[in-house]
């Protein structure tokens, strides 16, 4: 089953057929003569004829249609909001965020944390950064108001967990460094809009 | 023909125990062949093609709790899946499913009790079956136990009728009520389906009911009435009940291939052993497809086809074959 | 070995059991039951006399006894409802409407 | 092996039955009448009469037995029944009474030994052919007899139980149906 499949479902425009039953016989006759009619013209035999159809499709021209889930999983689309993922940037390699606290100030679960610092380097560092995905509702804000793209949700929906501590951590939700040539930018809810550069206007020179 | 006690009980025992790893083998046939009917795969991960899932079934049956609510006659309640597994495998005493055969160079007939009323008998033990269900019905103290009673006892006293006349016009024609004369009878004729085609899908129909398969299951239609009389069973006391529904499943399907198709008489170049295995087979497989393909109906249409439909069919198949025997 | 007696003695037993039965009861659907109870240890006598004496016309009124039985039970029940509808109750005692 | 049957099967019987004229409780009743039914049945297959064994399994125990489960169902199964009881002691003397009486009574013939058998069996025959052999020569018209008798009965069972019956009420249209609100 492909991602478009799934796209396009054409809910409203299959060929549905109307059965032209006949009006519920009233009197005795009527009614004798409806049971005969169907009893006679075998169409109880139709339903075993469907059922074994699909039998003989099923077990000799591959109709099964049985996902075995925990082994192989079904696509998902790509604005689905499951875990998060913290993108690095792929020059460098560091991470992304820069400890502005939108995400924390527009959570409506309360769910982030974020501790940021001074380090060394003068710089403002991310000391910790954790989101309770006991309290998460999985509602984007938090993709959609970072300005530097680096919070988004990913598509790993397996959320169940031994602990409340798991998936929660900034190290765990960064993308590996090694894996960093495999980071993907990120096309779905919260990204920059397609046509992002056309939509900036100039700052006017009067101010 | 000579009979021992040690052949007896050794056949009693026999029986009890191929016809109950049978009856847990069926669960695993059934839910196999519908899960392919609705294209899907069924159990896959105990074993092999999932074939170790009986067993898995049978310990988990085994460890449940096993629960008996607070209002409920608890003799009767303990007593109820005991009957219907006993009835079912009483009934299976008297059938004759081989041929008689050879081993060790003793003479052993394919019968555990050979008694000469075997289809009579058949029907009175699997209408004594009908004890299971209402008993269970009765005594759980639950409203919707007690409507499964309810259609217990209705489904099984109007069905027996109409399995006992559509059975009528076969034993007519074979002019006795032994299995094994039914089984010679078939050496010189036709098959019995293709001389009483009406009986045929009479007990058919009937059978579906007595053994509470899909199209009649009313006793425990889970959609109208929670689980029937299972409501408040659980654990080994309602794997009992199947084991005794599987053993009934069995039954009819026997009866069906020796009365009417043919019995263990040999089949072009088929033996006769090898035959009655692939008819019983056969009819198995029919009471599940027929699951899968059709819908419940209503207790009031059940009870309406039973009076007014089945058993005047019934009654004129048995006058037709009569006034054609004596003509 | 048993013999005749030995069931004519079953049955008479069995017959007693019934009789004390209908007897004590005061509730109609035990009543029933007990009745029942008799007509089984007619049954059982005609047909152990039929057996031990080669002799076919026992076993022929034990037939006719169940057919008896089962049309009692047909028409004892319909009145046994009738009675359950219109009074609410189908103990004995409670049917004194005649009592002076 | 058969003595053995037998006295198992009378103590049984006896013992059930009992059960059925003294327990309180309707389902004891019921299930303990029933069980001794099918050991009945087991003492006709011990005397050769298979039919009447069969017959007895069929109308009594599946039919009769399950139609007065039916009846069963007017009440609270949980609760015994209550009766009164104003002299117990009366009942057993009535009851031991008669069962004397029924003895001498079966015995006396058995002393005189002035029994012969009218109608033998056939020889060679099993029980089912023997018992048709008799039932449709010689018991014909008894027979018919019963037959009308079990139609009579059976009309008379569905017009007393049967009462307003015609109305249906799940095969009627919404709108037919009376106005539930206002009847409640």
């Amino acid at each position: 089953m492909s991602l478009e499949h799934f796209k396009n479902r054409n809910v409203g425009t299959q060929n549905y057929r109307m059965l032209d039953l006949d009006p519920t016989p009233v009197t005795g006759w009527g009614k004798f003569k409806q049971v005969v009619r169907r009893s006679l013209s075998l169409e109880l035999l139709v339903g075993l004829k469907v059922t074994l159809r699909e039998m003989i499709k099923a077990l000799f021209f591959g109709g099964m249609h049985t996902t075995k889930y925990p082994f192989e999983k079904l696509p998902i689309g790509p604005r689905y909001r499951a875990i998060h993922e913290m993108k690095r940037l792929l020059e460098s390699g560091h991470y992304r965020c820069i400890g502005c606290g939108l995400c924390e100030k527009i959570c409506p679960a309360d769910a982030i944390r974020i501790d940021t610092a001074y380090g060394e380097d003068q710089r403002k560092h991310v000391e910790e950064y954790t989101i309770n995905f006991g309290r998460c509702i999985f509602c984007g804000y938090c993709a959609e108001v970072c300005p530097e793209l680096a919070i988004v949700h990913g598509g790993r929906y397996e959320t169940a967990s031994e602990q409340r501590a798991s998936f929660s951590l900034f190290d765990d939700m960064l993308t590996p460094i090694d894996q960093l040539t495999n980071q993907k930018e990120f096309p779905g809810y919260g990204s920059v809009s397609v046509q992002a550069d056309k939509n900036i206007k100039k700052t006017p020179l009067a101010y | 023909m000579e009979v021992t006690y040690l052949g007896v009980i050794i056949k009693a025992i026999l029986i009890l125990a191929i016809i109950s790893a049978i009856a847990g083998f069926g669960t695993y046939i059934e839910r196999k062949v519908l899960a392919f009917m609705q294209r899907r795969l069924g159990p896959m991960h105990v074993g092999l093609y999932g074939l170790l899932q009986i067993a898995a079934d049978g310990i988990k049956l085994f460890t449940k709790e096993d629960f008996i609510p607070q209002n409920a006659n608890k003799f009767i309640f303990m007593l109820a899946p005991i009957i219907t597994a006993a009835t079912a495998f009483i009934a299976l005493s008297a059938v004759p499913v081989f041929p008689d055969f050879t081993i060790f160079g003793v003479f052993v007939p394919s019968i555990a009790a050979d008694v000469n009323i075997g289809i009579l008998f058949v029907l009175g033990m699997m209408a004594a079956g009908l004890y299971g269900p209402l008993l269970a019905g009765m005594s759980q103290a639950n409203k919707w136990g007690l409507l499964g009673a309810a259609r217990t006892a209705a489904q099984f006293i109007s069905y027996e009728v109409v399995t006992g006349l559509s059975l009528l016009a076969p034993i007519m024609m074979v002019g006795s009520l032994s299995l094994i004369d039914f089984n010679h009878y078939n050496e010189t004729h036709p098959w019995m389906v293709f001389m009483q085609p009406l009986a045929f899908v009479l007990f058919l129909i009937a059978g579906f009911a007595e053994t509470n398969r899909t199209p009649f299951d009313l006793l425990e239609n889970e959609a109208e009435i929670i689980a029937g009389y299972a409501t408040e069973y659980s654990g080994m006391r309602w794997g009992m009940f199947f084991i005794g529904e599987y053993a009934n499943m069995i039954t009819v399907a026997v009866l069906a291939s020796i009365i009417f198709l043919g019995g263990y008489t040999d089949l072009w170049f088929i033996p006769g052993w090898l035959a009655i295995i692939l008819k019983i087979a056969f009819m198995f497989f029919l009471m599940l497809w027929v699951r899968a393909s059709w819908p419940h109906v209503r207790p009031d249409q059940f009870m309406w086809l039973a009076w007014k439909v089945l058993m005047p069919l019934a009654v004129i198949n048995v006058v037709i074959t009569g006034i054609v025997i004596m003509v | 070995m048993i013999t005749l007696n030995h069931y004519l003695i079953l049955s008479g037993l069995l017959f007693a059991i019934g009789l004390v039965g209908v007897v004590r009861r005061k509730n109609l659907l035990m009543l029933f039951f007990a009745t029942e109870i008799m007509l089984n240890a007619a049954n059982l006598a005609f047909a152990a006399t039929s057996s031990y004496y080669h002799d076919l016309t026992g076993q022929m009124f034990a037939f006719f006894i169940i057919a008896v039985a089962a049309s009692e039970v047909a028409v004892g029940l319909g009145l046994l409802i009738l009675l359950y509808k219109k009074y609410g109750s189908i103990n004995l005692d409670d049917f004194t409407i005649m009592k002076g | 092996m058969i003595t053995f049957a037998f006295y198992l099967f009378a103590v049984l019987i006896t013992g059930l039955f009992l059960v059925t004229v003294m327990s309180k409780n309707v389902l004891y009743a019921m299930t303990s009448l029933a069980a001794g039914m099918v050991l009945i049945s087991g003492l006709f297959f011990i005397l050769g009469a298979d039919f009447l064994g069969v017959v007895q399994l069929i109308v009594y125990v599946g039919a009769v037995m399950a139609v007065y489960a039916f009846a069963m169902m007017f009440f609270d199964l949980s609760r015994d029944v209550k009766e009164r009881h104003d002299n117990p002691w009366l009942i057993f003397l009535l009851g031991g009474g008669i069962a004397l009486t029924l003895v001498v009574m079966f015995a006396a013939p058995i002393m005189g030994e002035a029994v012969h058998a009218l109608y033998p069996p056939e020889e060679g025959a099993t029980n089912p052919q023997a018992v048709g052999l008799v039932l449709f020569t010689k018991y014909l018209l008894p027979f018919e007899v019963a037959s009308v008798m079990l139609l009579v009965a059976m009309i008379a069972g569905i017009i007393l139980a049967g009462k307003k019956m015609e109305i249906s009420l799940s095969a009627m249209d919404e709108d037919i149906l009376p106005d539930t609100k206002e009847n409640a």
